[in-house]
């Protein structure tokens, strides 16, 4: 009972800005792995995929996700990293009813503000990282945070996020500098951290952003100064960073390639066709294609609601999700990973980035469901 | 006929600016201390022919002999160095430059140019005026700034382009004066002129020019002789 | 004075960072002369007409048009009021025809000129007019012409037409006659003599036929400053004039000129007699 | 005279099946997009200043027309009036600011202007900053038409286009426009003859702006969405690249070039060509300026004219 | 700490000289694009793709060759004005004869092409390259710590800015290039080679985009989008300059950058907006630019 006679995956993503290392072709590479290690078809149809550039901008991601609903059959849509383009084609999606499968973007609006029964939200999102990383820090007595924060939504909302952690947890916010996302000379805000007193900056940013503006800190001297908190650090980024100044820094990720044998066995096979290590939006992304397919399976229909319904009930488990569920409003709770990366002497070779430094269990990671958002 | 003494020698010259043919073989020569004109109506191709000798032009064939080098396929810049001294019509003063650094601008082509002191003493527009911006000049200033231009720079053969436009008539006697000094010099003269009465009695040999052909040469001592021929070419 | 003047300068002066150009002029061109500017090179006689026109601003005096002061009016305005100018440099429209060319002009006073709601046929009705103006200059046959492809000389005649067609009270023409051929010289000076009737002409030139064949009052202006004034006999005949100005040989021929004009201009008496 | 009425008709009655045959959402977007650069081309072509600002234009209107729509329940048709009018008063400012420069100079401070409004955009909160104004609704046109049916949506943005469009060719064939010509060809003796050229240009200016403001307003009813797109200075160049690729200072030159990205794009940004978006317009942009300065449209006519002419 | 009416001194300090080291980069930044522009009248949309080609050039000769930073500051400038040569050569010299505003577009197009290639090849997270061992550490100011690299810019980008002003303003080859752009086929007339001196220029002019990419390299990240950024505020500073005023582009390069810096510190929001309202402001006023000339 499968909708004209196939099951379609649209894949959305940047795939030539500053996230394509992030999601981009690594995110269409883990998918079309999910549908191959599923068998290439459900239900007796064949399972198509597409995808396209969303260039980072809204308007574009929106658009294409409007075309493939509206006239090309797509039943859901995968990949979606940035928040505001994700923002923008959930809008799409839910009216149609059709499934998002958000694998890369870090707000948690998707399963709070802006929940929709039809919004799955996998990997990580800005709660898991404030508490994975702020907490830690402040529980060891580091009180006094600043925040050099990405001035817009993804910004601000990580910025919030971690400083309800801080004062639930007994710390301050002395101050915050807002600098506009793409900012190459963070010296000014850097500046500005130095003369605050903290104990630690917090950098509420996300890839170039971040490589950058730990490079500014390093360069001025603040690292030898005050801790520096990367609240957001992909591999690609952390792979880009200076590693005398990055190393020892401190982050959470949703997956790290070289955690345990089931990690590195897929990572391998993602690596020898993608190149890179995976990111945990390309190991999110194919965990959350498998799920999908599998409830399609056991629904015995690629019927939105129906299929929805199967993806909560069953128990996501692989290499990915751990200790995972899949909640009512539609977020994937599963096991953080506190790391640190690693200094030069440490790295055994270009991939070797961080170390697990624990565990953190999804219940500590990610914030209760909302009671607005609890689709049955 | 011998070549000694041959300045410059063009034959069958064509010129063309994009699509539009303008010279349609042109045959003409001067040597060495004469001052010849070009005289025709106006869009007769007078201009042109100056600025096809320059290589100004789109695009010209034929031949053009300047003291004995084949210069029709070489490039504008090396021209000048031949000893050519080029005064354009529109006159042609730089903005960005000042008169002074517009008096100095063309490198010497060669050794024997006219010093500034001497320019200045013939112009003393210029030398009152030597710190102002070069397109602040009068018309008629910036006409002299054109001349003097070319002439310290030593060139030895001239081409002049209407060169007593809008000057006074006091200065349009000056400058027949300077013209008969330079020719004792030695130098050689292509002038372009619509002031007849200006050219009349300076020049060696007249050309005219209609339709982008030359379709007459007049000696100095036939002027008197074609008047009448002359007339009906010029509608004067 | 009690003459009636149509233009009237008061203590002109221009100063360019501390050189004076034109230095307390008093010009008063008289309705319906043809009134003309001569001068030696860089004597300031553009600087008046920029002056005139406000293409430049006067560092002090007034400038009084039909007894008003029209000093602080910026260049358009004064166009309007009836003061226009003619370019030293051919001044038309090349891609538009002849007759779009004058249409232009007539059009401004129309009214309509705003108004991007209004086909542009209603600007038909000024065609008739047009042609009229074409026909006045001897350009009526090239009516639909492009005007990139007219002769050098029949530009300038467009351009006057276009002139004519602001109906303008003064007339302001910078070197008419420069670059022309002798033929074009005769045909514009013709055409010159033609539209000055019910209309007053100031022209700066150097060319002295024409000077001495159509100004009936001229100016001598010298560093800036008014050097003497007269009609052309009175004004040729000065040697401060003939120093500066004209020079010995011009001087010579203007003097056999003179006499020749002297004896045609008695010849037409006897026969009116 | 009789041809081109009748290639109009052609094209009409193409506009008006072409729904049936693919999506119309694509064709609508296409519309606005040549709208805008109808409206882009009447500075460009007919008064011959470029302006590298105009998605200030697009995109206030957008912003405009989303936040009336959102916020204060107005039928779409008066949202998309009162945004055009918007973009038109901004036009007017700019205007003001920029005709009495020429040529390069004029490009670089509407870019400076256009840039401006752009980190206001930023910042404002109401547009919502990066993630753009999301989720506008079509709403019911004149209250009863329900615009969130693709087909109709599809027509208005027509009825759109063509009133647009048909106020451009009306103004170049206007006495106006015959005024913007002579300016084009000659300013100082335009000038000399009375006319104050700047408040020319400046009324061109504001009717461009305005229509500017038109398209950006429909494409945000289209796509349910305002975004800093419109408004960032890539789009003020795009605009420039579909004017050129179409034939500037042709009348039907910038439909076509808007025609020819739109889909470009829309067909590469699908694909795998993604990657290439970039690289792909780089190259137009070079060999349009090399090889076919009057684009598609100028150089058809001037084969035509060689021709048959 | 030291205040004055509320005001942190020694945060307003670090906060000038970080500015006067950014104005130290849009100097040498709108310095090449006004030579480009006074001297050719071209506006050359590529000049912050060639200063992004400057810095990954420099990322590429240490990675791929091993040639460091001090050797790259040299070579670099030369293979970006090289490229710039070839792009004046065949691609815009074609239509030096055309509408100036042709050549803006050519260069946008070129400026697409190398940005997107950049991106295909690279991608867009950036690569780092390290500051020179010389140039590593920094002095403690009582207000501040200045890293000795940014010590370095300030110098390195005067000394560059004052001789380039110097070589056009001042010399006699100066004179022939003002005059080459007014009027070239005159020039070309007076026995000057035209063509070739407006290649050089041109070639020179990218040549400092690319020296200001090197220079960037250690403090920036090197990425394909890093000069597309910069272009539109550098394109503000040469309109508040003056258009083709050469000392008014370095001057205005440096002043902006104060200017920023201070914005930065009293109200960060209006950071990346201040220079386009100072654009604004300044047109107002002075319609042709600070130093520039009435057109
Ligand atoms: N740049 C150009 N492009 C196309 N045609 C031109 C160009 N320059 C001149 N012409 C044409 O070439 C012809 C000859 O012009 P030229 O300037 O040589 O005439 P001339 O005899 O010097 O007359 P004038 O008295 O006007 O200076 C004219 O018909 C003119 O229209
Ligand atoms: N903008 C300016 N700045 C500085 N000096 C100027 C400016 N315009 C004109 N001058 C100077 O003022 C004087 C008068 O110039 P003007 O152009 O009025 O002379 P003219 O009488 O028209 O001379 P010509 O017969 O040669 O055209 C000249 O010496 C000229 O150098
Ligand atoms: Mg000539
Ligand atoms: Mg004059």
């Amino acid at each position: 009972n499968v909708s004209d006679g196939k099951v379609k995956i649209g894949v959305l993503a940047d795939m030539g800005g500053v996230y394509a290392d992030i999601c981009g072709k690594g995110c269409v590479t883990a998918i079309e792995m999910a549908v191959e290690d599923f068998g290439g078809t459900v239900l007796g149809a064949p399972i198509e995929i597409v995808s396209a550039d969303d260039q980072l901008k809204p308007d574009v991601g929106s658009a294409i996700v409007r075309k493939w609903v509206e006239n090309e059959q797509v039943d859901a849509v995968g990949g979606l990293v940035s928040s505001a383009v994700v923002g923008a084609a959930t809008k799409v999606t839910t009216e149609a009813k059709k499934i998002a499968l958000i694998s890369t973007a870090a707000s948690n609006a998707f399963t709070t503000k802006q929940c929709s029964p039809y919004n799955v939200h996998w990997t990580y999102n800005v709660v898991a990282l404030a508490n994975g990383t702020v907490k830690p820090m402040v529980d060891a007595g580091k009180k006094k945070w600043f925040f050099i924060t990405a001035d817009y939504a993804f910004g601000h909302a990580l910025e919030g996020v971690a400083t309800k952690v801080i004062q639930e947890n007994g710390g301050e916010v002395v101050g915050a500098a807002r600098a506009p996302l793409g900012t190459t000379d963070f010296s000014s805000y850097i500046l500005q951290a130095q003369s605050s007193g903290a104990d630690v900056v917090a950098l509420a940013n996300a890839g170039g952003d971040t490589v950058n503006s730990l490079k500014a800190a390093s360069e001025f001297g603040l690292t030898q100064m005050m801790d520096v908190a990367g609240l957001l650090v992909f591999t690609p980024n952390a792979q880009a960073m200076d590693a005398n100044t990055a190393g020892g820094m401190r982050t959470t990720t949703g997956f790290y390639w070289d955690y345990d044998d089931q990690t590195r066995a897929w990572s391998k096979r993602f690596m020898e066709r993608h190149g890179d290590i995976p990111a945990m939006g390309h190991a999110g992304a194919y965990s959350m294609t498998m799920h999908y397919l599998k409830a399609i399976e056991a629904a015995g229909t690629d019927e939105s609601d129906a299929v929805i319904k199967k993806m909560k009930e069953m128990k996501p488990d692989d290499f990915f999700s751990r200790n995972a569920t899949l909640r009512s409003d539609g977020r994937m709770v599963h096991d953080m990973y506190y790391v640190e990366i690693k200094k030069p002497e440490e790295r055994r070779d270009n991939n070797d980035i961080f170390k697990v430094v624990s565990v953190i269990p999804g219940d500590q990671a990610f914030a209760p469901v909302l009671p607005e958002c609890d689709f049955k | 006929m011998s070549t000694y003494g041959e300045k410059l020698r063009i034959d069958d010259l064509h010129a063309f600016y994009g699509e539009s043919h303008i010279l349609h073989g042109i045959d003409m020569n001067i040597m060495q201390g004469e001052l010849v004109t070009l005289l025709g109506r106006n869009g007769a191709g007078r201009s042109t022919t100056l600025r096809a000798i320059m290589n100004m032009v789109g695009r010209r064939t034929g031949s053009i002999n300047i003291n004995g080098n084949e210069t029709i396929n070489m490039p504008a810049h090396k021209i000048a160095h031949l000893g050519l001294g080029y005064c354009p019509e529109e006159r042609g003063i730089f903005s960005s430059l000042n008169v002074e650094e517009n008096l100095l601008l063309p490198p010497a082509v060669r050794s024997d140019g006219m010093s500034v002191e001497e320019l200045y003493e013939m112009f003393p527009n210029l030398y009152e005026r030597r710190y102002s911006q070069g397109t602040r000049l009068s018309g008629g200033e910036q006409q002299m700034l054109a001349l003097a231009r070319i002439l310290r720079s030593g060139a030895n053969i001239l081409l002049l382009d209407e060169i007593t436009e809008g000057l006074a008539p006091v200065i349009v006697q000056k400058l027949g004066e300077v013209l008969i000094k330079l020719k004792e010099r030695g130098l050689t003269i292509l002038l372009v002129e619509q002031n007849f009465r200006f050219a009349a009695p300076i020049a060696d040999r007249h050309y005219v020019m209609e339709h982008g052909h030359i379709v007459e040469e007049i000696q100095a001592n036939e002027l008197e002789a074609k008047t009448e021929l002359l007339n009906t070419y010029l509608g004067v | 004075m009690s003459a009636d003047y149509v233009l009237e300068t008061r203590n002109l002066v221009k100063e360019f960072k501390g050189f004076t150009a034109v230095d307390d002029v008093n010009l008063q061109v008289t309705r319906g002369n043809i009134h003309a500017l001569i001068g030696p090179n860089g004597a300031g006689k553009t600087t008046v007409f920029n002056l005139l026109t406000k293409f430049l601003i006067p560092t002090t005096g007034q400038i009084l048009f039909n007894g008003r002061d029209i000093t602080p009016m910026k260049p358009a305005a004064i166009a309007r009021a009836g003061v226009v100018r003619s370019f030293q440099i051919s001044a038309v429209f090349p891609h538009l025809t002849v007759l779009e060319n004058v249409r232009i002009a007539l059009q401004r006073k129309e009214g309509n000129s705003f108004h991007f709601w209004r086909p542009q046929n209603v600007l038909n009705k000024l065609n008739d007019r047009a042609v009229e103006l074409l026909d006045s200059v001897g350009l009526a046959e090239f009516a639909d012409a492009q005007t990139v492809d007219l002769s050098y000389g029949r530009k300038r005649a467009l351009e006057i037409a276009t002139t004519l067609a602001l109906e303008p009270e003064l007339m302001l023409l910078d070197e008419p006659t420069q670059g022309m051929g002798h033929e074009d010289v005769g045909l514009v000076a013709d055409l010159i003599k033609k539209v000055s009737e019910g209309r007053t002409i100031l022209m700066v030139e150097h060319n002295l036929h024409v000077v001495s064949k159509l100004a009936d009052r001229i100016t001598v202006l010298q560093r800036g400053a008014i050097l003497t004034e007269g009609d052309y006999a009175t004004v040729s005949a000065d040697p401060r004039v003939r120093e500066a100005y004209m020079g010995t040989a011009a001087s010579e021929e203007q003097d056999r000129a003179n006499e020749q004009a002297a004896r045609d201009a008695a010849a037409a008496e006897e026969t009116q007699a | 005279m009789m041809k081109v009425n009748k290639l109009y008709v052609a094209l009409l009655v193409l506009a008006v099946v072409a729904p049936f045959f693919l999506y119309p959402v694509f064709l609508a977007k296409l519309l606005c997009f040549a709208l805008f650069a109808c409206a882009f081309n009447l500075m460009l072509g007919y008064v011959g200043l470029l302006s590298f600002g105009h998605a200030a234009f697009l995109g206030t209107g957008g912003y405009i027309t989303g936040w009336l729509m959102m916020n204060s329940g107005m039928t779409p048709e008066l949202a998309i009036i009162l945004g055009t009018v918007a973009a038109g008063a901004l036009g007017a400012v700019f205007g003001k600011l920029s005709v009495k420069r020429e040529g390069i100079y004029f490009a670089m401070v509407t870019l400076a202007l256009a840039q401006l409004v752009f980190f206001i955009y930023l910042q404002a909160p109401f547009t919502g900053g990066e993630d753009g104004m999301q989720g506008v609704p079509r709403g019911n046109l004149f209250g009863f038409i329900d615009l969130s049916d693709n087909m109709n949506m599809y027509y208005f943005v027509l009825a759109v286009f063509l009133i647009g469009f048909w106020v451009i060719h009306r103004t170049i064939h206007s006495p106006f426009g015959q005024v913007l010509k002579a300016i084009r060809e000659n300013e100082a003796r335009a000038v000399s003859l009375g006319y104050n050229v700047n408040d020319y240009k400046w009324v061109a200016f504001t009717i461009s702006a305005a229509l500017a403001g038109l398209a950006g307003s429909t494409k945000t009813l289209v796509f349910q969405l305002a975004s800093l797109t419109d408004v960032h200075w890539h789009m003020s160049g795009e605009v420039v690249l579909m004017t050129l690729v179409g034939g500037v200072g042709t009348i039907l030159g910038p439909v076509v070039g808007a025609g020819v990205i739109v889909t470009m794009q829309n067909y590469l940004s699908g694909g795998e060509l993604g990657n290439y978006v970039h690289i792909i317009m780089g190259f137009i942009f070079v060999i349009c300026v090399l090889a076919f300065r009057s684009g598609i449209v100028g150089e058809l006519q001037k084969m035509w004219k060689r021709n048959f002419g | 700490m030291a205040t004055f009416l509320g005001i942190n001194l020694f945060g307003l300090f670090g906060q000038l000289l970080v500015g006067l080291i950014n104005g130290s980069f849009y100097a040498l930044l709108s310095l090449g694009l006004a030579i480009i522009f006074g001297l050719l009248k071209i506006i050359n949309f590529a000049q912050g793709a060639m200063y992004m080609l400057g810095a990954f050039a420099a990322w590429m000769a240490l990675n791929y060759f091993g040639i460091n930073y001090w050797a790259a500051l040299v070579i670099v400038p030369l293979v970006v004005g090289f490229v710039g040569i070839l792009m004046e050569r065949f691609l815009i010299r074609p239509i030096a004869n055309e509408d100036h505003l042709y050549s803006l577009l050519l260069t946008f197009g070129v400026a697409l092409i190398l940005q997107g290639l950049f991106t295909h090849l690279y991608g867009s997270s950036g690569m780092s390259y390290t500051i020179p061992d010389a140039l590593r550490g920094g002095t403690k100011l009582p207000f501040m710590y200045l890293p000795d690299y940014r010590l370095w810019i300030i110098c390195a980008s005067v000394v560059v800015c004052g001789l380039t002003w110097w070589m056009i303003e001042k010399t006699k080859l100066g004179a022939y290039l003002r005059a080459g752009t007014e009027n070239p086929q005159l020039m070309q007339a007076f026995g000057i080679n035209v063509p070739l001196i407006v290649t050089l220029t041109f070639g020179f002019g990218v040549g400092l985009a690319g020296l200001a990419g090197v220079m960037a390299a250690p403090i920036y990240s090197v990425s394909p989008d890093m000069g597309s950024n910069i272009l539109i505020v550098v394109f503000a500073i040469v309109v508040i300059g003056g258009m083709g005023s050469i000392g008014g582009a370095i001057l205005t390069g440096l002043g902006m950058g104060v200017i920023e810096g201070l914005t930065k510190y009293f109200y960060p929001e209006a950071s990346n907006t201040v220079i386009f309202l100072v654009m604004v402001i300044v047109l107002l006023v002075k319609p042709a630019g600070l130093f520039g000339k009435e057109a």
